[in-house]
């Protein structure tokens, strides 16, 4: 028994060459680290790990069970895959101050690592671990600009995230206590009656992952750790777990059977508004540009919770959709964002005037600005578009009452998300110039923001990308 | 003839807009004739849009009441379950569009005219101006929903950019103001658009063509598809959708509650920009209701015929009052435009034949006379660089030339016989107080109480004249006086075309009328037999 | 194109083309050109008038889809037509000599002509929509003839004010057109006929009827014509004697058939009280072209209350007859205010329009006197006279229809026309004696060779004898006796002889009562009298009556009230605009940018300081939501414990 | 009398409460550490407690599992604690206040 046991994790393990890959990426950087003092190395090792794996990933025909249930590989999986890697590569492109110590590149990929097993994720210990991975990851890098407020900053995040894992710990006691396993396979909701505690550790347990997500009651780490820790690894936090995160929410939600348990469908559906606006209310005031942003990127987990809250065929593709355009959206802002930090542009005042000395930088970044509100010719109001329809959709079938609110606030939100983005043009243009302490940013760098930002028209007006995508995951049924 | 028209009007000030990008910016003057050569270019491609126009051609359908036709496939997405978004290029011209396009090809050449005068950074300001160009006319001609909600956003930008850089002090303000006043009103659009969507199409393909829509070919069982008779919060969601876009347009139409932009916005904006406010970027608001809040839900039209009606009265009698207490001139003429565009309202809210046309022609004249009055306003701003009405007095014996024009402009305004705005507006209250015996939609007291605008535009117009004109010449600063020259062949070259052409449609209508009766009567016709069917459903 | 169209187009637009093209080109020397195309102008219409005489010529055009216009040149039109191009004419002549020097005289005969071509039209347009068209040029040409000198501010405001109850009155207007061309489908004028009794054509009857008391200046809106006399003479002669005031009565006369019977009533009475007030008016007024003024105005009243009355080819008689006195009357005093220009130019604030520096200028300027008597005679309704005639024909009219319709109305009608033809030759008695008899009380010495170039002299003659009697009619008593009626009005409607007892009553009548009130004026204003020796220094009237009269019935203040009125309830609705709507909008949020001051917060967001209220809400749960992100990480954990708790509790319910 | 699950239960909901309130009383940064490690002891008597029912004893795997990764969690908590008091001079929490809102 034990024999048939290894052999089956064995050609299990066939199946992770992704994981691994990335497992072993990472020693290989941290050794290189500490071996040569030369900091490219380590980046061109990473740099290779992540095209190796990207390389190796994993073709599948259909979902396979792997290690009796405790993970499961499908088509969203490897979609998000592709899309994590892809988006992994750029960081070693973005410009900063004082160049990362080697183990920058170590965290990255145990982050990386960590959100592609939460994809897979379909057992309680396996989740309550991954969890923690990308979490402990994620606490030492925004200590990464070895400042005083980002030591503060990490402090408070990994304060913050040990409360959750904490209590998420507890809930998944109580989980195990009343279903009598830790695989999301053999639990069953039906024959238990529902007792109070087992809802009570339902939604401590979901805390966990709504802490990875910034999904309201679980996102006041957000603003603090995103203004502090450097800019790349902020764009990686912001999108890698927090999509991963959702992929893990939904499994974790369809496998209470949503629909029927009405509580817990209507209660995403509050969080989901509440994140929303209070995302976008609370960026009004902002005046630090990083910050500001972090509450853009509050409201948006906001979008991308609607899309979980469709059934599964026509929800994943709105899903997969939003989650492709926001890395896009994010890739790009957080290039200008660091661009503008090495200048020494960290304020909104600073930007004030800058379409003066830098015309190309100001012209560009109106379009990921457009794309973040969802303006018509950028891809961001594809995605937002397409949810809409999707979610009005599936109002007209079911037509009930949450739905249609969390639609209508979803749609009010983008006049305030406008009032809240169209700062940093407005800045741009319609303020005189400041101070001329600035310098100017290199050809590089204008070239790279040009392909961010373009890369977004091009998705608007060439969509096909996305239909060749939608057809992959569908063909892998669920 | 050349076959797509259309696509080469929209597309060449884009391209254009690419060429002055490139010219080096401290070349003004290359950047400023090559946009007037695009638009010169412009005007020639609308006036054979015009000759081309096919007045004779009789509709039956939607399908073939529009000409200049071209379609080609443009965006396709393959949703889930949903099947397939496909969004097709598709543009059309027919009697609503074509003269409002001609207007626009006109206005255009005179706003680069006008913006002569601008110094600094030129080159985004005609790269910002070629832009606007474009989406105007995509506007104006797109036949599918939404390619027109593109363009329709896609004004918003150059004109927050326009207004906002080169605006008067407190630009920023007035922009921002604009810039969310029509968005708002564009999300309630959008919000119509995905509606009909997901409601219209034949054999189960959805599609955003207005043509479906229009044709009224639902899909069984859809939410928008008058036979559900689905009901929103107690009402009918076709006349909450109507309602939706109705607001949507008015906003930019602007009609009184919502008009309280439009002022700002003018008295903040460039000359050449209020130009084109005024005269064009108005008849949007107008032009949407005509094609998709009064075309595709007749029934709701029909059935709330009178409340729009009073709203249309309430503009012009509210409008004309609030216009008689400013001191700017400026804010005077926008005031005077939400008046006049109180008229359209009106004229649309009857559905009569009068009614239509008049609001079509009044839509038309407006456009040539306030942008004649505002390039006034501009004169005068040249040279004193103040609006205030009671700065000045007695120009007419200092400048006699000048206060021809005003006269011309002001008495055409106010609706003198003879004159292209009295055309206008005695076809709408035709329509306006004959509307009871044709088609008992609009009770009569409400043609009458508009009558009471004509004079209040009257009073305010003569009042303004008076003070301005009349009396002994007088001017609060000495520094005024020499600048005080009769208006210079630039200034000419603007209002004199503008004059004839208000003086031509004022005695003869028929010359902008005749081609475009055939649209308007099916255009009626339609409405009125659509709604009919679809309230007896 | 066959003859009368040619004829007709000649006719109008002869004169406009002249006006044109001195105001554009022509300059000082254009003037012969003006003058010369008015003469083609006039005989064009003499032609025109010959060539129609046998049939009407009418002719339609598409104007705009569903709408077709007219012109239709009957007698009565072509007849008008040659009286306002004779009338216009003799005013081209005057003015040569009248407006001599003054620095803008083409731009004066461009709106001469302007004026001229569109009172043409006027008369022509057989559409209602036509006419209104032409009514309002009407209404704008005497808007720029009366502001002409518009550098001195009581010109301009004279002609704005005129303008503007011309447009209150059109608006009416335009509301009875509207009715008859949408609802009752009356399009041409030619072809009125009965109509049956309907609400909408009472409605429009009173429209039409609104809108023609404007033009001809009847009892609401006689405001304008006392200040149209802010313009030259030559205007007010030509303007707001002869011509434009009787568009009103030309309309009422056209529609007649389709007014109904309380139409004519309400009419007659205004017609009737019209005429009383602005007699009353006349009696104490200092100036000379006022007096005219508020004399026209009482003639015009009777014009309407002939209409009223029924007594359509006496009222137009009357048009015709007063159109040559009144611009006799017009001009002679045009004569006399030149005089006292020329004789005071060197001290520059001496009124020559002031009658209180007039006196004995029948020695001076003896043309000018005998015309001016002969047309006060005329205009006074002495026999022999054709102001007696036309006149005469009214008042008998009035007594019939008052008589048949037995009701006070009537009477009291009757009774108004009667005193007023009264106080006509009282008012007329006194302008003449105050003028030209006596001595003159500041020119001590005649200055010599004042008499104004024979061409005046010529105008002024040819009016003068236009008023005998003979010039109108063989019978000097008989007031149907008109030569020009029987070919205006071919179905002619002989006086049904029951009445002829009535005839001879007012007949009888009314030439006591000219005499009487002759008699009277004579009394008091003869040349020794103690009235006209202490003339000179008059003030204004004290007693009620006088107040009453001097002010003209406070009919200016009357207007004043109304415009402030007005002008307050549009800065209310700007306030309202400004601090109401605009706020109570971004109170739904709809504008996240506007009002600051209200909002004492000053922050440092999006339009430096302006915060607006959905701004502001927005502001506030923003600000009380980022205290959850305050700096103590124990706060921050607080929240989450809290947020926990109450999804929790919530469960339970 | 006979221990049942109930005692178990109710005893880690108190451990957990227990440690939520060092958590949010305590100002040393230490102490809230501490905290921290007392609510994930508090699952594990709950997971050892409910594997007694299993006969897989996953529970107790779990809680293994779950006392190394508190190990790791404390480790990076005292290292960035010991760089915040580097630079803060003091391990008191309510003293990190530079990032307001």
């Amino acid at each position: 028994m034990l024999t048939n046991q290894l052999n089956e994790i064995l050609d299990g393990l066939g199946l992770l060459t992704y994981e691994l890959v990335l497992a072993a990426g990472a020693l290989l950087v941290l050794i290189i680290g500490v071996l040569s003092k030369k900091i490219w190395l380590s980046k061109v090792a990473f740099t290779l790990t992540l095209l190796v794996s990207l390389w190796w990933m994993p073709s599948i025909s259909d979902t396979i069970q792997l290690f009796d249930g405790s993970l499961v590989l499908d088509g969203l999986g490897v979609v998000m895959k592709w899309l994590f890697s892809l988006l992994a590569i750029w960081i070693v492109f973005f410009p900063n101050s004082r160049s990362h110590p080697p183990e920058f590149y170590f965290l990255i990929l145990s982050i990386l690592l960590g959100s592609s097993l939460m994809l897979s994720a379909n057992h309680l210990l396996v989740v309550y671990l991954v969890v923690e991975l990308t979490s402990f990851s994620a606490y030492i890098l925004t200590n990464f600009n070895f400042k005083k407020q980002s030591f503060e900053a990490g402090m408070k995040y990994l304060i913050f995230g040990g409360i959750s894992s904490a209590l998420a710990l507890y809930g998944a006691s109580l989980i195990y206590g009343f279903t009598g396993t830790l695989s999301f396979g053999l639990m069953d909701f039906e024959l238990m009656a529902q007792p109070a505690l087992l809802n009570v550790g339902i939604i401590l347990f979901i805390g966990a992952i709504l802490f990875k997500v910034s999904v309201v009651p679980f996102h006041i780490w957000v603003p603090a750790t995103y203004q502090e820790s450097p800019t790349d690894a902020v764009l990686i936090l912001s999108v890698i777990p927090k999509i991963a995160g959702f992929v893990l929410l939904h499994r974790v939600i369809s496998l209470v059977q949503i629909q029927d348990t009405y509580w817990l469908y209507v209660l995403m559906a509050v969080l989901g508004s509440v994140t929303v606006v209070f995302g976008a209310l609370g960026a009004i005031r902002q005046t630090n540009l990083k910050r500001l942003i972090a509450y853009g990127a509050i409201s948006h987990s906001g979008y991308l919770l609607a899309a979980l809250l469709v059934p599964f065929e026509e929800g994943v593709t709105a899903f997969v959709w939003y989650a492709i355009i926001y890395a896009i959206m994010n890739l790009a802002i957080f290039y200008f964002i660091s661009v503008w930090e090495v200048n020494g542009r960290k304020e909104l005042s600073d930007l004030s005037g800058m379409y003066i000395s830098e015309i190309l930088l100001s012209v560009l970044v109106i379009i990921p600005i457009i794309a973040l509100i969802g303006l018509p010719p950028t891809a961001g109001f594809t995605a937002k578009f397409y949810l809409f329809t999707i979610l009005w959709n599936w109002y007209q079938e079911i037509s009930d009452v949450a739905i249609l609110s969390y639609l209508i606030v979803l749609i009010l939100t983008v006049v305030v998300s406008l009032f809240l983005y169209l700062k940093i043009p407005f800045y741009i243009f319609l303020k005189e110039a400041t101070a001329p302490k600035i310098d100017k940013s290199k050809t590089s760098q204008k070239i790279l923001a040009t392909i961010f930002s373009l890369a977004l028209l091009w998705v608007f007006l060439r969509p096909e990308i996305l239909n060749k995508i939608a057809e992959q995951i569908n063909s892998i049924n669920w | 003839m050349i076959n797509n028209l259309l696509s080469l009007m929209i597309f060449l000030p884009l391209f254009a807009a690419a060429i002055v990008g490139v010219i080096p910016s401290h070349m003004k003057g290359a950047i400023r004739w090559t946009t007037l050569g695009t638009m010169l270019v412009e005007l020639i491609l609308s006036l054979m849009l015009f000759v081309g126009f096919d007045g004779s051609h009789q509709a039956e359908s939607w399908a073939d009441a529009f000409q200049f036709v071209e379609a080609l496939p443009w965006i396709s997405l393959k949703f889930g379950s949903l099947g397939a978004l496909e969004v097709n290029y598709f543009v059309g011209v027919d009697g609503i569009s074509m003269p409002l396009i001609v207007l626009s090809g006109i206005l255009l050449v005179i706003g680069v005219i006008s913006s002569w005068k601008i110094t600094e950074k030129v080159k985004g300001y005609f790269v910002l101006y070629l832009i606007l160009s474009a989406s105007l006319i995509g506007c104006f001609a797109a036949l599918d929903f939404f390619l027109f909600y593109v363009f329709f956003e896609f004004m918003l930008l150059p004109m927050f950019f326009l207004i906002g850089i080169w605006g008067g002090p407190r630009r920023s303000y007035a922009s921002v103001k604009f810039f969310l006043y029509t968005l708002f009103g564009s999300l309630l659009i959008l919000i119509v658009m995905i509606g009909l969507y997901l409601s219209v199409g034949n054999d189960g393909v959805n599609s955003f063509s207005l043509i479906q829509m229009m044709d009224g070919s639902y899909l069984p069982g859809s939410l928008l598809n008058p036979e559900t008779h689905f009901q929103l919060w107690g009402i009918n969601i076709r006349y909450l959708a109507f309602g939706l876009v109705l607001v949507g347009f008015m906003i930019k139409l602007p009609a009184v509650p919502f008009h309280t932009w439009l002022p700002d916005a003018h008295v903040e904006a460039p000359t050449a920009i209020s130009v084109l406010l005024a005269g064009v970027l108005l008849k949007v608001g107008g032009y949407g209701l005509f094609r998709i809040a009064y075309s595709i839900f007749p029934d709701a039209a029909m059935e709330l015929a009178q409340p729009v009606a009073i709203l249309g009265m309430i503009s012009i009698v509210y409008g004309g009052l609030v216009a008689m207490a400013q001191n700017d001139i400026k804010k005077l003429i926008a005031y005077s435009s939400v008046s006049h565009m109180g008229f359209v309202l009106l004229g649309l809210a009857v559905i009569t034949l009068e009614g239509i046309s008049g609001s079509l022609f009044q839509m038309v004249s407006h456009g040539f006379i306030s942008g004649a009055l505002f390039l006034i306003v501009g004169v005068l701003y040249d040279r004193t660089h103040d609006r205030q009405i009671e700065n000045v007095s007695g120009l007419a014996s200092k400048l006699p030339l000048y206060t021809f024009f005003v006269v011309l402009f002001f008495f055409g305004s106010l609706g003198l016989p003879g004159l292209s705005g009295f055309v206008g507006e005695v076809l709408v209250l035709m329509g306006a107080i004959g509307a009871e015996s044709i088609n008992q939609l609009v009770p009569r007291w409400i043609g009458m109480i508009a009558v009471l605008g004509i004079i209040i535009s009257a009073a305010y117009y003569l009042w303004t004249l008076q003070r301005m004109f009349f009396g002994t010449y007088w001017v609060r600063e000495e520094s005024w006086d020499q600048e005080m020259k009769e208006i210079n062949l630039r200034e000419w070259i603007m209002l004199a075309p503008l004059g004839i052409l208000v003086i031509l449609l004022g005695i003869f209508p028929s010359v902008l009328l005749d081609p475009i009766e055939n649209s308007i009567q099916f255009l009626v016709e339609s409405i009125i037999n659509q709604g009919k069917t679809y309230l007896s459903l | 194109m066959d003859t009368a169209q040619t004829y007709f187009l000649l006719t109008i637009l002869l004169p406009l083309l002249g006006g044109m093209f001195t105001y554009t080109i022509g300059g000082k020397k254009g003037i012969n050109v003006a003058v010369a195309a008015m003469g083609g102008g006039f005989v064009m219409s003499l032609i025109l008038l010959l060539s129609v005489i046998d049939q009407p010529w009418v002719i339609r055009w598409k104007w705009v889809p569903g709408i077709e216009l007219g012109w239709n040149i009957d007698t009565t039109a072509a007849v008008l037509m040659s009286l306002v191009s004779f009338i216009s004419l003799l005013v081209h002549l005057f003015s040569k000599h009248y407006m001599f020097g003054d620095k803008a005289i083409d731009r004066y005969y461009g709106k001469l002509g302007f004026f001229t071509f569109s009172m043409l039209g006027l008369l022509a347009s057989d559409h209602f929509l036509l006419l209104f068209i032409f009514w309002e040029l009407v209404g704008f040409s005497s808007f720029l003839l009366i502001g002409f000198w518009f550098d001195d501010i009581q010109k301009a405001q004279g002609a704005r004010k005129a303008f503007m109850i011309n447009r209150v009155a059109d608006a009416g207007l335009l509301i009875g057109v509207i009715l008859l061309v949408v609802e009752l489908d009356v399009n041409f004028i030619s072809e009125l006929k009965e109509m049956p009794f309907s609400p909408m054509l009472q409605l429009a009857g009173f429209g039409l009827m609104i809108g023609a008391f404007g033009k001809s200046a009847q009892f609401p809106f006689f405001g304008w014509l006392p200040k149209a006399m802010a313009g030259p003479t030559p205007v007010s002669a030509l303007i707001h004697a002869a011509t434009m005031v009787a568009a009103g009565v030309y309309l009422l006369f056209r529609t007649q058939e389709i007014l109904t019977p309380d139409v004519l009533a309400v009419t007659a009475f205004v017609g009737g009280l019209t005429a009383l007030m602005a007699a009353i008016a006349a009696l104490t007024q200092f100036d000379i072209k006022k007096v005219l003024a508020y004399s026209t105005i009482s003639q015009l009243g009777y014009m309407v209350m002939g209409v009223g009355v029924g007594a359509y080819e006496s009222s137009l008689f009357h048009l015709w007859t007063h159109a040559f006195f009144k611009a006799g009357l017009f001009l002679t005093a045009g004569a006399v205010i030149h005089y006292y220009h020329h004789a005071h130019h060197h001290c520059h604030r001496f009124d020559a329009q002031d009658m209180r520096n007039m006196g004995g200028l029948r020695k001076i300027l003896p043309v000018t006197f005998i015309a001016f008597l002969i047309n006060g005679m005329a205009l006074s309704g002495l026999p022999f006279f054709s102001g007696f005639l036309s006149k005469e024909g009214i008042l008998s009219g009035a007594l019939i229809w008052a008589v048949g319709h037995g009701n006070a109305v009537g009477y009291l009608v009757v009774v108004m026309a009667f005193v007023t033809a009264a106080l006509t030759p009282f008012y007329i008695g006194r302008q003449i004696l105050l003028v030209f008899f006596g001595e003159s009380r500041t020119v001590n010495k005649p200055v010599e060779g004042m008499e104004p170039i024979f061409s005046v002299k010529l105008t002024l003659l040819i009016l003068a004898v236009a008023s005998i009697w003979i010039f109108s009619a063989l019978n000097p008593f008989d007031g149907h006796g008109w030569w020009l009626g029987n070919l205006l009005f071919d179905d002619h409607v002989m006086p049904d002889t029951s009445h002829q007892f009535l005839l001879h009553v007012t007949m009888a009548l009314s030439v006591i009562l000219v005499i009487s009130g002759l008699a009277l004026s004579y009394r008091k204003y003869k040349p020794d009298s103690a009235v006209v020796l202490r003339f000179k220094t008059k003030q204004r009237p004290k007693g009620l009556l006088g107040k009453l009269s001097f002010n003209a019935w406070y009919i200016e203040d009357i207007y004043e009230k109304i415009s402030d009125g007005f002008l307050n309830i549009s800065k209310t609705s700007f306030q309202i605009d400004k601090k109401i709507i605009d706020r109570s909008i971004d109170l739904f949020g709809v504008s996240t940018v506007v009002f600051a001051k209200a909002m004492a917060i000053v922050d440092r967001e999006i339009v430096d300081g302006l915060v607006n209220f959905a701004a502001w809400v927005s502001r506030t749960i923003g600000n009380a939501y980022t205290k959850v992100h305050a700096a103590r990480v124990q706060n921050q954990l607080l929240w989450l414990v809290l947020f926990i708790i109450v999804i929790v509790l919530w469960l339970q319910f | 009398m006979e221990i049942t699950l109930t005692y178990y239960l109710m005893l880690s909901a108190f451990l957990l409460c227990a440690g939520l309130l060092i958590v949010l009383i305590k100002k040393n940064a230490v102490f809230v550490l501490l905290g921290i490690e007392l609510m994930l002891n508090a699952a594990n008597l709950n997971l050892v407690a409910f594997s007694k029912f299993d006969p897989s004893l996953d529970g107790q795997i779990f809680a293994i599992f779950s006392v190394v990764v508190a190990a790791a969690e404390a480790a990076i908590a005292l290292a960035i604690l010991l760089n915040i008091y580097k630079t803060y001079k003091s391990s008191d929490l309510d003293d990190l206040d530079t990032l307001n809102y």
